[in-house]
């Protein structure tokens, strides 16, 4: 238990030594850099031409089929995981299980490619 | 450890999230507001599952159930609100009114 | 935001959900004038959707100089130098059709050594603007390496360009009446006309050797590769219809079937005493495009090769007034260019100068065809069918 | 070569060779029939260019025509077939004063782009243009700067320094001196 | 064990906050990155509870991938930048102060009464344990799971591309 | 305490030295495969070029744009450094010479590795740029889709593994006496490396930087020291990665044949070449592939690497099962 | 907010901050014209500015560290090179290659075209030519290098910018 | 030319090129094309048009160049000056004295005309090319300046024939 928790302590201090990192770096920049704002230089960057338009464009909501088919699968590994740790203990029954599962997620991907969500036309 | 402050907490981030549900407008945050209500339940079932030092481990193995629900949840939840906003070009909840006329 | 239905259409909602116009509001993104792709400063306003790209307008004229009228105020020696700079790939190639049309206005019959070393230069400014076209789009598809590759073998190019000429890639060589090695090469021998440096001969087959070597690199590194034929293969079909009534020429219009070459049509240099194939596409997509130069090139490096060995022996120069001023008359002279058709259209009135100067440039025609050809494009193919034109922003706003 | 160029006298009144360069005038009102005729009777399908000439007898910079002209604007188009040598201009005069054209768009999509430019260089309009705007020049600029009468202003601000003469040049050139080559 | 417990507390306090920050901000975006940080406090908490497996599971699905697919979904659904002052439906907000107050209060009184004096010990959890449990006693919610997963990803394909399709025959 | 600080001044050590050795890789090897001496004036032949690179950024002015959405646009970048850092936490250098030896390392590295995407996506949002967006929305796709394979890869590891623990895996690699490349993961090994590649952004699948089209993708707008956190975490990831896949599949810290005795002198070394000898590899794939197109890269992960790990998984485990 | 631009810094410690900034010159891929051609041979194999600590990775002016202004600057172009001269973070550097963007070169006449870039942005070094040799270009960067290494770092920081003529 | 149909997938040839490549530039058997500039220079040819040299003495400031110049960028001033006679008894010459001979290399555009036209072998062409400046007007080059180019003109070359 003690291993434990000093594990995670010490993922913390790595997460927190992440985090000074960045701001050690931006507080060294902050210090040394000059700063000399002005509205043409603030101004959005679009190949040296005035910007049309907001910034903003009403994407291809395939990316958002990506992102939900990621969040099925991303699920399935968490439940693959604590299979393959197990699966000399679970033998044949966990390996149809497995089987099962695997083969009813496998049916969602070929039914994402079959109606051509993938297809960029 | 007593167990009182995160069961508290837990009901507050349940409180917090009924709050958004009715106050917010934008039906993107009020998926976000759900996902402070089940947070809210998963930690309830975590510290209970602690508390009873439960053998099976369900507290834990629910947690996991109920984080998958909802993630397939968020998916529903968003894609009807996508195609909400592809006809209607707005997120706001109050002008889905297609039940109502 | 605020929904603008009209109430009593809320009555059939439930049905019509799916008939109210999605109005998606599009995404104008500008491509260039200051983007890594656009060969300097071309424009384009193109319209997006997503990755998808519907709508795209050129917008030119961020590198017009007015070339046109410029060389209504210049003398025609002076025009010569001018026209060096419109397609600055191949500075050589500019010179070529503007000195014949002169010639052909003042009936110079041009020495046959002095052809020759036209045509040599000639070719080797399309191998080194085909180099560059090679570094070029493999940096647009995203292969990294082989523009250095291409730098690499073009240095050897430009060095025996420079040492005949003078200059890497304005050369201003060309003289009316033959050529004239630039000037400058020791006090006592200046006013001389000189010839070829010595070893021109023996340097020139070693590199051509290393162009044909370097080619087979280039199909070897890029034309290879898996993922180059995913992006280029049918991607940006061009049909010879659509390009002919565009004016497209050269290598792309070759790509698309037509075994079209101003070189063998014409006689403006003495192609026809060399062997040489004229490499032609199958679909007049974005690889064969690529693959018709990197072929050209090869066919390029052996014409000179060949010119290397029947070099005539002569002068480099004809009988010509030292006040150049050109009788009264028009002509159309069109030579083939790197980037495909160019030709000067010249309207003398017998001064100093021309009266007008046509400058018809290849690259232009070339690019008319982007609307026409990235419609439904993705954002990438948009960039690899650009760049398959190879175009030169000189060439195209002069 | 031969073949054609008969070919082509025997359709067109108006046609010259000069240096090597076939003509074919025609008024204005036949512009579009012309090239209509040239694409599908001649196979002439390959749309060179299409530019104009400004006849004037004042210059504001450069050389005036050696002869005077009668002030106009020459629109000449080149055509020509890709697969052989056959290559025509075709040139039509119109007025100054009125200075418009059937635009050839409908015939060859590649005219586009060619009369746009000649509307921003010459300000020809071409009647039936699907986009005639400015293809060039900034949005701002006035002016049409292939015509004649238009001013280099640096020419006219920076003096040239060839005035300044210490001594007469050395030999002037004479015209009918050659060099050797 | 005092220094747990003050990091435990501390963490709760920091997950009132950005839970707070996630209903009461006027950004969508600023919204669901405050949710990032309510679930990596929730990790953390879970972490302090040594239910280790079950936290990292909580950012892997969560951070990983749900809250990407809230962005997503707040991109398509055009948030514009800066504050958006018709987040908030203002004429609720006291109704709905009043109604989640009242839960609140109601929550509390019965789990603090509830479970007055009971305490956690963290025992660590052994994740193979988890996974033979999950896999032999709760097999059959376990293939359940695939199938609620299967029927979100065909719902939200067909959501999804629902209008897309039925343009494409209004065009035709 | 002072063990753990001891741990994080060792990873700090590792994290940068790794991030700056893969500079110097990337940047002189691609000079010498494209026939130039690469950075040679700054002083030691070159080789000091980073150092040159991280002083004058730290001095350059950093500018906010108007229109961007400052909390979000300033914080982006630490997202993405604190998922690289954090990575480096859970990979032995030697049995004992590892900063956190957690029963679950691996998935804790696949957790904490995807809080980059959120970094990257909402940088490409907040910088308010059309070159931003598009490139911080494929980005994202990218690397969710390329997360799966990653993920689905190490299952078959841990199959034969039995263990997440990332020590565990390499002394079962000892035990076997082969890395798991050559014990079956071949597959596991290629999905992983091209995954990883798609991960770190690097060519071919470069499309969220493609600066041939979207100029510099969601870093369009950041500039000075923000930028260079996004450059140095593009290194620190490519190390990292490189050093998990060499834990992962070539037996980590220990090669076949040396004592395993001395395996805490040595254990540093081996990693090292062997992360070393990955990076070079992907330098020589970045500089010499052109890069795919958005729709062939979904495609490549969803119909052909993610059913092919599914395999894997499947195939690993009736070997498992049945032998 | 900067201590530099108020205080300065020492000389030994400003002297290796200059240093960093000339050899980590960040190109702003940038080609107007011919010119352009010439600066894609610098960065080939024969000449190789990389050497000199140029890198040509920006395409985006936000992290570039100097321009080189390679070619015909024309009047519709204009704008856009001063926009993209603004938006380069300080401290920036110009260098002017060849004859038209020094003052329109061949084209000093012409009705479209700027005569030099001077008149837009400030520029630090000039390089002749048209286009001038890979070398002279790399002249002209050696010449910046030693412009950068002499700068005081505070009044480099704290220079106002005067507008261009 | 056949097209190429490599045996081995195109992404792996790709690779062994660019590993090619790298050892040849890594080895010192392979010539290198690098030139590493400030130290060694790359050997220019001798027709090179680098920058023009005056020889002040062979001037007669004709104004030939000044006036075919397409650039105007050649700025030529002078007085004549009665000369005694060569001979004793002879004829008082008048002879051109250059006082400003300039040549704007911000504006030259390397075409080499003046050096053709001049009829007294005062111009010539030199390949050197460093001549980079800080300021705008120190790329004005007077006689002096021009004068120091002539050292750098170089000698004859062979010819083809």
């Amino acid at each position: 238990m003690i291993s434990y928790f000093q594990d995670y302590v010490t993922i913390a201090a790595v997460l927190g030594f992440g985090l000074f990192l960045v701001v050690l770096l931006l507080g060294v920049a902050s210090v040394l850099r000059p700063n000399k704002p002005y509205a043409e230089k603030l101004q959005t960057y679009e190949c040296g031409v005035d910007p049309v338009g907001s910034g903003w464009s009403q994407t291809y909501v395939r990316y958002y089929i990506f992102g939900l088919l990621f969040v099925i699968f991303d699920v399935e590994a968490v439940f693959i995981f604590p299979w393959a740790i197990n699966l000399e203990k679970l033998g044949y029954f966990g390996l149809i299980e497995m089987f099962v599962f695997i083969f009813i997620l496998l049916i969602g991907l070929i039914y994402a490619i079959r109606k051509d969500v993938l297809k960029w036309e | 450890m007593i167990v009182q402050p995160v069961l508290v907490t837990a009901a507050a981030l349940f409180s917090l999230g009924i709050y958004g549900i009715l106050v917010r407008r934008n039906a993107v945050m009020v998926l976000l507001s759900i996902e402070l209500i089940l947070n809210a339940v998963n930690i309830n079932f975590i510290i209970f599952d602690s508390m009873l030092a439960d053998s099976l481990m369900q507290g834990q193995i629910f947690t996991i159930f109920i984080i998958t629900i909802a993630a397939a949840e968020v998916g529903i939840g968003l894609a009807i609100v996508l195609m909400l906003f592809r006809n209607r070009q707005t997120a706001n909840i109050n002008e889905f009114d297609l039940m109502k006329w | 935001m605020v929904n603008t239905l009209d109430p009593q259409n809320f009555n059939n909602f439930s049905e019509a959900s799916v008939s109210v116009e999605i109005e998606t509001e599009d995404m104008t993104l500008n491509i260039g004038p200051q983007h890594p792709s656009t060969h300097g400063v071309l424009r384009l306003v193109a319209k997006v959707d997503g990755e998808k790209v519907y709508d795209v307008k050129p917008v030119l004229g961020y590198m017009h100089r007015g070339y046109e009228k410029l060389a209504e105020v210049r003398s025609y020696p002076q025009i010569t130098t001018l026209v060096n700079r419109i397609d600055w790939v191949a500075g050589f190639s500019n010179e070529i059709p503007f000195i014949a049309g002169a010639e052909r206005l003042m009936e110079i019959e041009v020495p046959e050594r002095a052809k020759h070393i036209r045509l040599i230069l000639t070719e080797m400014a399309r191998i080194s603007s085909h180099f560059v076209f090679n570094g070029a789009y493999a940096l647009e598809v995203g292969a990294l390496t082989p523009i250095f590759y291409a730098m690499e073998d073009r240095e050897r190019v430009l060095d025996l360009i420079e040492s005949v000429t003078g200059g890497r890639f304005h050369p201003n060589f060309n003289r009316i009446g033959g050529v004239k090695p630039a000037a400058g090469s020791g006090p006592t021998t200046k006013k001389d006309i000189q010839d070829l440096p010595a070893g021109f001969y023996r340097d020139t087959k070693v590199a051509m050797q290393k162009v044909i070597e370097a080619a087979d690199q280039f199909q070897n590194l890029i034309g290879g590769n898996e993922v180059f034929k995913k992006r280029t293969k049918n991607v940006g079909i061009l049909t010879a219809e659509t390009a002919e009534a565009f004016g497209v020429s050269g290598p792309i219009l070759r790509a698309s079937g037509v075994k079209s070459d101003l070189r063998t049509l014409t006689d403006y240099l003495p192609y026809d005493q060399f062997e040489y194939d004229i490499p032609v596409g199958e679909n007049g997509d974005c690889y064969d495009r690529w693959d018709v130069r990197v072929k050209e090139m090869v066919e390029s490096a052996k014409i000179v090769l060949q010119a290397i060995d029947s070099m005539p022996s002569g002068p480099l120069q004809a009988k010509v007034p030292k006040v150049i001023k050109v009788p009264k008359g028009r002509t159309y002279v069109r030579a083939e260019n790197p980037k495909g058709e160019m030709g000067y259209y010249i309207v003398s009135d017998g001064g100093l100068g021309p009266y007008r100067l046509k400058v018809r440039t290849a690259s232009f025609s070339n690019i008319s065809i982007l609307p026409l050809l990235l419609e439904g494009a993705l954002l990438p193919d948009l960039i690899a069918i650009m760049g398959s034109l190879d175009f030169v922003l000189g060439d195209v706003d002069r | 070569m031969e073949e054609f160029l008969s070919k082509i006298n025997e359709n067109f009144i108006n046609t010259d060779v000069e240096f090597e360069t076939i003509n074919i005038k025609v008024d204005s009102s036949q512009w579009v029939e012309t090239h209509q005729k040239l694409k599908d009777e001649f196979d002439l399908k390959f749309f060179s260019w299409l530019s104009a000439i400004d006849w004037d007898n004042e210059v504001s910079i450069g050389e005036a025509p050696k002869e005077s002209v009668s002030p106009s604007f020459e629109i000449i188009t080149c055509l020509s077939n890709v697969s052989n040598n056959n290559l025509v201009t075709v040139s039509t005069t119109i007025s100054k004063l009125e200075p418009k054209i059937t635009s050839l768009v409908e015939i060859y999509a590649g005219a586009n782009w060619h009369e746009r430019e000649a509307y921003e260089m010459f300000g020809i309009n071409f009647e039936n243009h699907p986009n005639l705007e400015k293809l060039y020049l900034p949005d701002g600029y006035e002016g049409n700067p292939m015509l004649k009468s238009f001013e280099l202003i640096s020419r006219e601000v920076k003096p040239w320094p060839g005035e300044v003469d210490v001594e007469g040049m050395p030999e002037e050139p004479e015209s009918d001196e050659s060099v050797d080559g | 064990m005092e220094i747990y417990e003050i990091v435990t507390y501390f963490t709760l306090l920091l997950l009132l906050f950005s839970a707070a920050r996630v209903v009461t901000t006027s950004n969508v975006i600023h919204a669901a990155i405050s949710l990032v940080f309510t679930l990596a406090l929730t990790a953390t908490l879970f972490l302090l509870l040594s239910t280790q497996f079950v936290a990292l599971v909580l950012v892997l699905v969560y951070i990983g991938a749900v809250i990407v697919l809230f962005l997503f979904g707040i991109m398509i659904t055009r948030a514009p930048l800066g504050k958006n002052a018709e987040l908030d439906n203002d004429k609720n907000k006291l109704i709905g102060a009043t109604i989640s107050g009242a839960i609140f209060l109601l929550f509390s009184y019965i789990l603090i009464n509830g479970f007055d004096g009971e305490i956690v010990i963290t025992s660590g959890s052994s994740t193979e344990l988890l996974g033979e449990i999950l896999l032999s006693r709760f097999v059959f919610p376990f293939e359940i799971v695939s199938f609620v997963l299967l029927a979100a990803l065909i719902g939200g394909i067909t959501l999804a591309r629902k209008d897309e399709a039925l343009v494409d025959e209004d065009q035709v | 305490m002072t063990d753990v600080l001891v741990k994080v001044g060792f990873l700090a050590l590792a994290a940068l030295n790794g991030a700056i050795i893969f500079t110097i890789m990337d940047v002189k090897g691609a000079s010498w495969m494209q026939r130039r001496p690469g950075p040679l004036h700054v002083g030691l032949r070159g080789f000091i070029f980073p150092l040159a690179e991280i002083l004058k950024f730290v001095q350059k002015e950093d500018i906010i744009p108007t229109e961007v959405d400052r909390p979000v646009f300033k914080w982006a970048p630490a997202y993405v450094m604190v998922s690289c850092v954090a990575l480096f936490a859970v990979v032995p250098m030697s049995p004992t010479l590892v900063v956190a030896d957690l029963e679950l390392g691996i998935f804790f590295a696949l957790a904490i590795s995807s809080l980059g995407t959120i970094g990257v996506l909402t940088a490409g949002w907040s910088s308010a740029n059309k070159y931003s967006l598009m490139g911080g929305l494929r980005a994202a796709g990218q690397l969710i889709a390329y997360e799966l394979p990653l993920i689905l890869a190490v299952v078959g590891v841990v199959i034969q593994a039995e263990t997440m623990s990332l020590v565990g895996i390499v002394e079962k690699q000892i035990e076997w006496g082969v890395p798991f490349v050559v014990g079956g993961q071949v597959v596991g090994f290629l999905i992983f490396m091209v995954a990883a590649t798609a991960e770190m952004m690097r060519v071919p699948f470069d499309m969220p930087i493609g600066e041939s089209e979207l100029t510099m993708g969601f870093m369009t707008e950041y500039s000075g020291i923000r930028f260079l956190i996004f450059y140095i975490s593009e290194y620190m990831n490519m190390f990292i990665l490189c050093a998990i896949a060499s834990t992962l599949f070539l037996g980590g810290y220990h090669v076949p044949l040396l004592p395993t005795e001395w395996v805490n002198f040595y254990g540093p070394v081996v990693l090292l070449t062997k992360t070393a000898i990955l990076g070079f590899i992907l330098v020589a794939v970045r500089w010499s592939q052109p890069r795919f197109r958005e729709d062939q890269l979904q495609n490549l992960a969803w119909k052909i690497l993610i059913p092919a790990s599914l395999i894997n998984i499947l195939v690993t485990a009736v070997m498992k099962v049945g032998f | 907010m900067g201590i530099v631009d108020k205080f300065g810094l020492p000389k030994p410690i400003s002297s290796v901050f200059n240093w960093a900034r000339s050899y980590s010159l960040w190109y702003f891929q940038f080609g107007l014209a011919c010119c352009a051609i010439e600066v894609m041979a610098v960065s080939g194999p024969r000449h190789d500015f990389m050497r000199l600590g140029v890198i040509p990775l920006p395409a985006s002016p936000r992290q570039a560290d100097f321009m080189i202004v390679a070619g015909t600057v024309t009047d519709k172009m204009a704008p856009s090179v001063k926009r993209l001269y603004d938006q380069m973070p300080e401290p920036k550097y110009v260098i002017s290659m060849g004859s038209c963007s020094n003052s329109g070169g061949p084209y000093w006449d012409s009705y479209s075209v700027t005569k030099g870039v001077d008149q837009l942005i400030p520029v630090d070094v000039y390089v002749p030519g048209c286009p001038p040799r890979p070398e002279a270009l790399q002249e002209g960067i050696i010449l910046l290098q030693k412009k950068i290494r002499g700068e005081d770092m505070k009044e480099k920081w704290t220079e106002v910018q005067t507008e261009p003529i | 030319m056949k097209t190429f149909k490599p045996k081995v997938p195109g992404f792996l040839v790709g690779i062994k090129i660019v590993i090619v490549n790298m050892l040849k530039t890594l080895s010192p058997f392979h010539s290198k094309p690098n030139v590493n500039y400030p130290f060694e220079k790359e050997k220019v040819a001798p027709r090179a048009r680098g920058v023009i040299a005056l020889d002040q003495e062979a001037c007669t400031s004709c104004m030939l160049c000044a006036r075919q110049c397409p650039d105007w960028c050649i700025y030529i001033e002078g007085h004549k000056e009665l000369q005694p006679p060569s001979k004793p008894g002879g004829r008082q010459r008048s002879r051109a004295v250059l006082d400003r001979f300039d040549i704007d290399y911000a504006l030259c555009m390397y075409c080499g005309i003046c050096v053709e036209v001049c009829p007294f072998d005062a111009l010539f062409w030199t390949p050197e090319y460093e001549y980079s400046e800080f300021n705008m007007g120190d790329m004005l080059h007077n006689k002096e300046r021009l004068d120091d180019w002539l050292k750098t003109v170089p000698d004859t070359e062979g010819l083809e024939s």
